[in-house]
């Protein structure tokens, strides 16, 4: 074991995915010799050589384009996309290609070797384009795995199954939490499953579900929440897609009540469509509706951020107001 | 205009050209592209031309594969006529840059394409049935009845699987290319494209990468003068598309695309460029759409029948013959037995392929992911349910699981 | 009034938008001298000249961009995209650049000129691209505006209010309905209000609630209900983003029930949002869960077409469970 | 090669090069791209060269400009590290390309830029005060505190919004500039971009269509030699950003771009020539990012001392400022008094904003719709109500509604 902020972790990853295996290929805008802005892939080009870990051209519908087609030659292909505020270029060969690719060609070809790493999220002074929670734009789209870390530990196990899993992942790496998170992570290889929701805390009042840095967050609240003795379960969902409905519903059927919380804006975020799946599967157990504690409906701000987002202040009310309905 | 070098600038970061005190400006005519042709209209090669790699047994496959293209378009375009397929795209008179530039490269080369190089295909030995089922999208395509006709695909022979949206396979056939140098395959990567496609932001992201990540790729643009109804000259106002190669720093060349031996040689060229130099190649070969866009088009809405008629004169096939018969390597009679036979054979086959089941209702969620997510199965089994509700409602799947 | 299918209601609004305004021009894929592969265009520019439409190359991003460039100049700019499944090339202008432009400069600037026609949704025999229902990834993006017509009338008033509105609009065109659907519609200028949700026919068992192609499939199932003695509410949301919360929860607030059907797929589809927000502003009036009646979680098939659409019947059958909850 | 024109092709639909009959290929080096350099480093001018159109009051303008700008970024890169400030862009040592740019327009033509380029909006008069607000976020700034520092706009002086995403101004400016000319403006767009940037989709998208729609717009590249880490040899092997001009048939022209009257005579004939003939021109301006790309990097991780050195010899202010003295319309006392009283004015300006207020609470909502929402009236309220709940944890809001 060792100490290790979640950049470490990330950069631990992919040093194992691409020792194990020299067909493992890192790229994406500086993430060659300078080991990409935020450092993910800081000494990756010295260890492993030029071919391997590379800096691209400033072209992000370009970087997961290429990214396909090396995938789909059967290379290891992690691409980085410098922020999630500019995986939007990219949109088209991610939803049209990444996720159609296999199913379009009944098997033929796929990209299951291809992971898409990009650091999101707010709370840095970022202002709306260096700041997006982008996951539900592309929680719509069957065939993505969607993934998303909360710590440094959570990070390289799940960073290291998603390379491994043989379907696309896009895999967001909350940035806020880059330096921020330090914990234990052990030096060797290990995988924490996708597709699977973990139970952080229990309690029986009310379950808060999130993911990312978002779970801080959830978890101050329910710190807050204990001290009026509401006893809060803690859930990281992990992957939002395909995401876990039973732990989810088993967890909501128990407590009765389920809040979600999120950074994106509230409409059509993905809060809703567990909001949505919830009320369906659980209807008879819920108390009080499901709250949903997100971003307004509007960009991301800067000067006014702390008013925007979803803190523990605002999802400690909407404990309080859900278990008092 | 001196030819003084800055004083100022050091050269590390980019080439120089001349420096000058008035301003002038470069632009479209400031670079000529020449033209490769070899073979003329009547059959015979130009004097000095530089032939391709090519002997009698190479020749009559590549002719072969040209007249099954032409008689499969043909009839298939009438099958939609006749309301038995949905849906068809021929290449009429642009047989030859998908063909020619096939057999330029060797099996284990992949080559994508865009949708009117079904040429390519046939030249890899793609059979009348794998075509037919994937037209009928029926249980036997290798796609599984998910794409509209045309979008053949093919792992065994190194052909992707065909993207309706346009422009996307570029990109993709540069990191495909990428990852055969670094695994030291002594492969390319072919990947086709229209004129109207190469305005899009994948183009000049999968050039530009290309050249960057010295990728052997060789990019083959097909320009036949029209996307849908827009005209090239509405399309852009450079030099056609290989004056754009000057910009990424691509090796680059045009050809006739009508020349079957012009584009044997581009290509072969081009491979063996592309192999050493781990870079990639350009390719433009200029030729027409002499058809219709797709049997959805009419293009009397927008063009001329003269403007046709001047490129009916120009039919790449024919050209071949010409030349074939004049080698002495083929006769009339050989032909009229050739084409017939395929009309035949793709007659037989229509009427076999278009009574073929549907797929299975299971692939509705297969290859989604890898394996199917419980919420998939699911909701296959909720729809299984219905349909065995209302069978009269699904009759391609009721009473089939 | 004339008897108009989809087609000439959207061709006839075009016109009255283009001979009131001469800063209104058209443009897109095809859209010039043949009048777009649907005809939606046709006679526009014999009648306005080449400069006000036009064709441009083939490239998304860049009829986008242009159209951004053209509306904050105080052009009025109707882009068309050619298949609704080809505008993900074009996703980083509308998300990040229509529909913060404003925002983003303190209004110093606007796209509010800005209309985006594309023709979208399945049931024709298109496969995964050319079937596809894109809304949702958009109703994610506060800023935009997101319309659907259900028929000719509703076409031409909903398209005239969207060229007009002050904001960035984009329009969905049920491209099934294109002939299929034909009506009367008055040839002269009217407008139908956006946001605002429309109850077709009232009922007092079940609200059935849809958006474009589909609201044709929940009357049919209407009418399967009504010989069962179940008698549904129809709504139409016409307008996605921003969606009439208030129509529509008063609706729910009546029959106590709710069904939304889309025929994009189920997972974070705007179905999701609706229930999400349903269950909460109306957690006590409903009688059962909200159901989603929608498109399986795969990208859009060919040959099983019939099988995966939420058609008439899986409505009906929804509706009769929710009935008998 | 022969010139041999070919018989088979109609010429309508693309200009024809040479025909040839052995392969040849077109690549980077088929086009010399020559530069235009007006003014030496020590301030005299190359003998034979075309002036720009300029006179004394001008260029005064222009260098208090340039004087302004290094202050500015001076001052604002030290209270960053200061801690008084989030976040700076200076542009050290490339200052010349956008006050020259902004130079050789009219005050009517619209400027569209990436982010370096507040030497345009220095131009345009921005004040000192503005461009603190905006640096500070306080309720001042016209942008209302939503976007990071430097993202500066302004309406009243033709000068759009700064929009971190790249690439996305290039083909809005094509539509502006399509704008101003069906409605008969007599204004160009001005589109700046860097090296980097241009290799985005939007770049390929806004340039060709420039050509293809006739717009009046001038594509202005910074080419500064970086991409944040990126150098642009791992940018593109083309030569530079002004040889992809002749692929998209647009007129084209490269200069030293530290040569302040290379820079703005480039720029007067570009718009002139724009104006003239609804046409696009591309400018490619050479230069070098002297310092960090921003205040939250290092290039010492990238790049070595030496080359920056090498850089530090072609500084654009002190080669205009060269030139004024040796004109006689500058000397070194008037200098003196010039920068000592930028830095007091910038230090004075920026203890007055960092003391501003930020925003109003009800800019949370405001301008994502052209009115808020019912939806959105809502947030608000709810969000107003919290602040009351908490003022301590909302400390720039509450209190103040
Ligand atoms: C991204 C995208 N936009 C639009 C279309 C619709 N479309 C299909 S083919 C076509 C024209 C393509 O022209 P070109 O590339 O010249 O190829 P050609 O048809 O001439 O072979 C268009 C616009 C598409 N398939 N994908
Ligand atoms: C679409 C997009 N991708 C990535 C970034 C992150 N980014 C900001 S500046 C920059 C480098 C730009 O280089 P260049 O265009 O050469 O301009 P310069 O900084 O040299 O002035 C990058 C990669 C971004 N802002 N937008
Ligand atoms: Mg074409
Ligand atoms: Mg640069």
């Amino acid at each position: 074991m060792a100490q290790m902020n979640l950049l470490h972790a990330i950069n631990n990853a992919l040093d194992i995915a691409m020792a194990e295996n020299d067909r493992t290929v890192c790229f994406g805008e500086d993430v060659g010799h300078f080991g990409g802005v935020f450092r993910a892939t800081s000494g990756l080009q010295d260890k492993y050589g030029k071919t391997r870990c590379f800096n691209t051209p400033l072209v992000e519908q370009g970087i997961i384009g290429f990214a396909n087609g090396l995938a789909a030659q059967g290379s290891v292909a992690i691409a980085e996309i410098q922020f999630a505020d500019y995986i939007f270029p990219a949109f088209d060969q991610i939803v049209n290609e990444s996720a159609k690719f296999r199913y379009r060609s009944g098997n033929e070809f796929d990209v299951g070797k291809l992971t898409i790493r990009t650091p999101y999220g707010g709370g840095i002074a970022g202002g709306l384009y260096h700041s997006q929670s982008p996951e539900a734009y592309f929680a719509h789209t069957p065939g993505l795995k969607i993934v998303v870390p909360r710590n440094p530990y959570q990070a390289k196990g799940l960073l290291l199954a998603s390379i491994r899993d043989d379907n696309p992942v896009v895999f967001f790496e909350p940035k806020r939490l880059y330096r921020a998170s330090v914990g234990e992570v052990p030096e060797e290889d290990y995988q924490l499953p996708l597709g699977k929701a973990e139970v952080v805390q229990e309690g029986s009042d009310i379950t808060l579900l999130a993911w990312g840095a978002q779970m801080e967050i959830n978890e101050k609240a329910a710190e807050l929440a204990a001290n009026d003795g509401i006893s809060c379960e803690v859930v990281d969902l992990r992957t939002i897609l395909p995401w876990d409905i039973e732990t989810v519903c088993q967890s909501v059927m128990k407590t009765g009540r389920l809040l979600v919380s999120q950074e994106a804006p509230l409409t059509a975020g993905f809060a809703s469509e567990i909001a949505a799946t919830v009320q369906s599967e659980c209807f008879l157990h819920l108390e009080s509706p499901i709250a949903r504690v997100c971003g307004l409906d509007t960009p991301y701000p800067l000067a006014l951020e702390k008013e925007y987002i979803s803190d523990h202040l605002k999802v400690y009310e909407a404990i309080k107001a859900s278990v008092n309905y | 205009m001196t030819t003084e070098k800055s004083p100022e600038i050091p050269s590390e970061l980019y080439k120089q050209g001349p420096v000058v005190h008035q301003p002038v400006f470069i632009d479209g005519s400031s670079v000529e592209i020449p033209e490769l042709k070899i073979l003329h209209q009547d059959g015979t090669i130009y004097p000095d031309a530089d032939m391709p790699e090519i002997d009698e047994a190479h020749a009559i496959k590549i002719y072969k594969t040209l007249a099954f293209h032409r008689v499969l378009d043909e009839r298939m375009v009438a099958s939609q006529r006749q309301g038995r397929l949905s849906f068809y795209m021929a290449a009429l008179g642009e047989e030859a840059a998908s063909v020619g530039g096939a057999a330029g490269l060797e099996p284990q080369d992949m080559i994508m394409t865009q949708y009117r190089e079904q040429g390519a295909l046939m030249y890899r030995g793609f059979s009348l049935e794998n075509f037919m089922n994937q037209l009928f999208s029926n249980e036997k395509d290798l796609g599984k009845g998910r794409q509209m006709p045309i979008h053949y695909g093919s792992k065994a022979l190194n052909y992707l699987t065909v993207s309706s949206p346009l422009g996307t396979q570029i990109p993709q056939a540069t990191g495909y290319a990428y990852g055969q140098k670094v695994q030291g395959i002594d492969a390319v990567t072919m990947c086709y494209f229209g004129e109207g496609a190469a305005s899009e932001g994948d183009f000049h992201a999968g050039l530009n990468m290309a050249a960057v990540q010295e990728a052997p790729v060789i990019f083959f643009c097909r320009n036949n003068g029209y996307a849908i109804s827009t005209p090239a000259d509405e399309q852009f106002k450079g030099n056609g598309i290989a004056s754009r190669g000057v910009g990424y720093g691509i090796k680059t060349i045009r050809v006739d695309g009508n020349d079957i031996l012009a584009v044997l040689k581009a290509t072969q060229i081009a491979r063996a460029y592309a192999l050493e130099e781990n870079a990639p190649v350009l390719i433009e070969a200029m030729s027409y759409r002499l058809g219709a866009h797709s049997t959805s088009d009419d293009p009397s809405g927008y063009r001329t029948r003269e403007e046709e008629e001047k490129w009916q004169a120009n039919d790449p096939i024919l050209r071949m013959k010409n030349w074939i018969l004049a080698q002495g390597w083929w006769d009339e009679e050989q032909d009229n037995t050739l084409f017939e036979g395929l009309r035949e054979e793709v007659l037989a086959a229509v009427k076999v392929s278009e009574k073929i089941n549907k797929p299975h209702i299971d692939t509705l969620i297969t290859d989604v992911y890898d394996e199917p997510t419980s919420q998939l199965k699911a909701q296959l089994e909720e729809v299984k349910a219905h349909v065995n509700k209302y069978p009269e409602a699904y009759p391609f799947t009721a009473g089939k699981f």
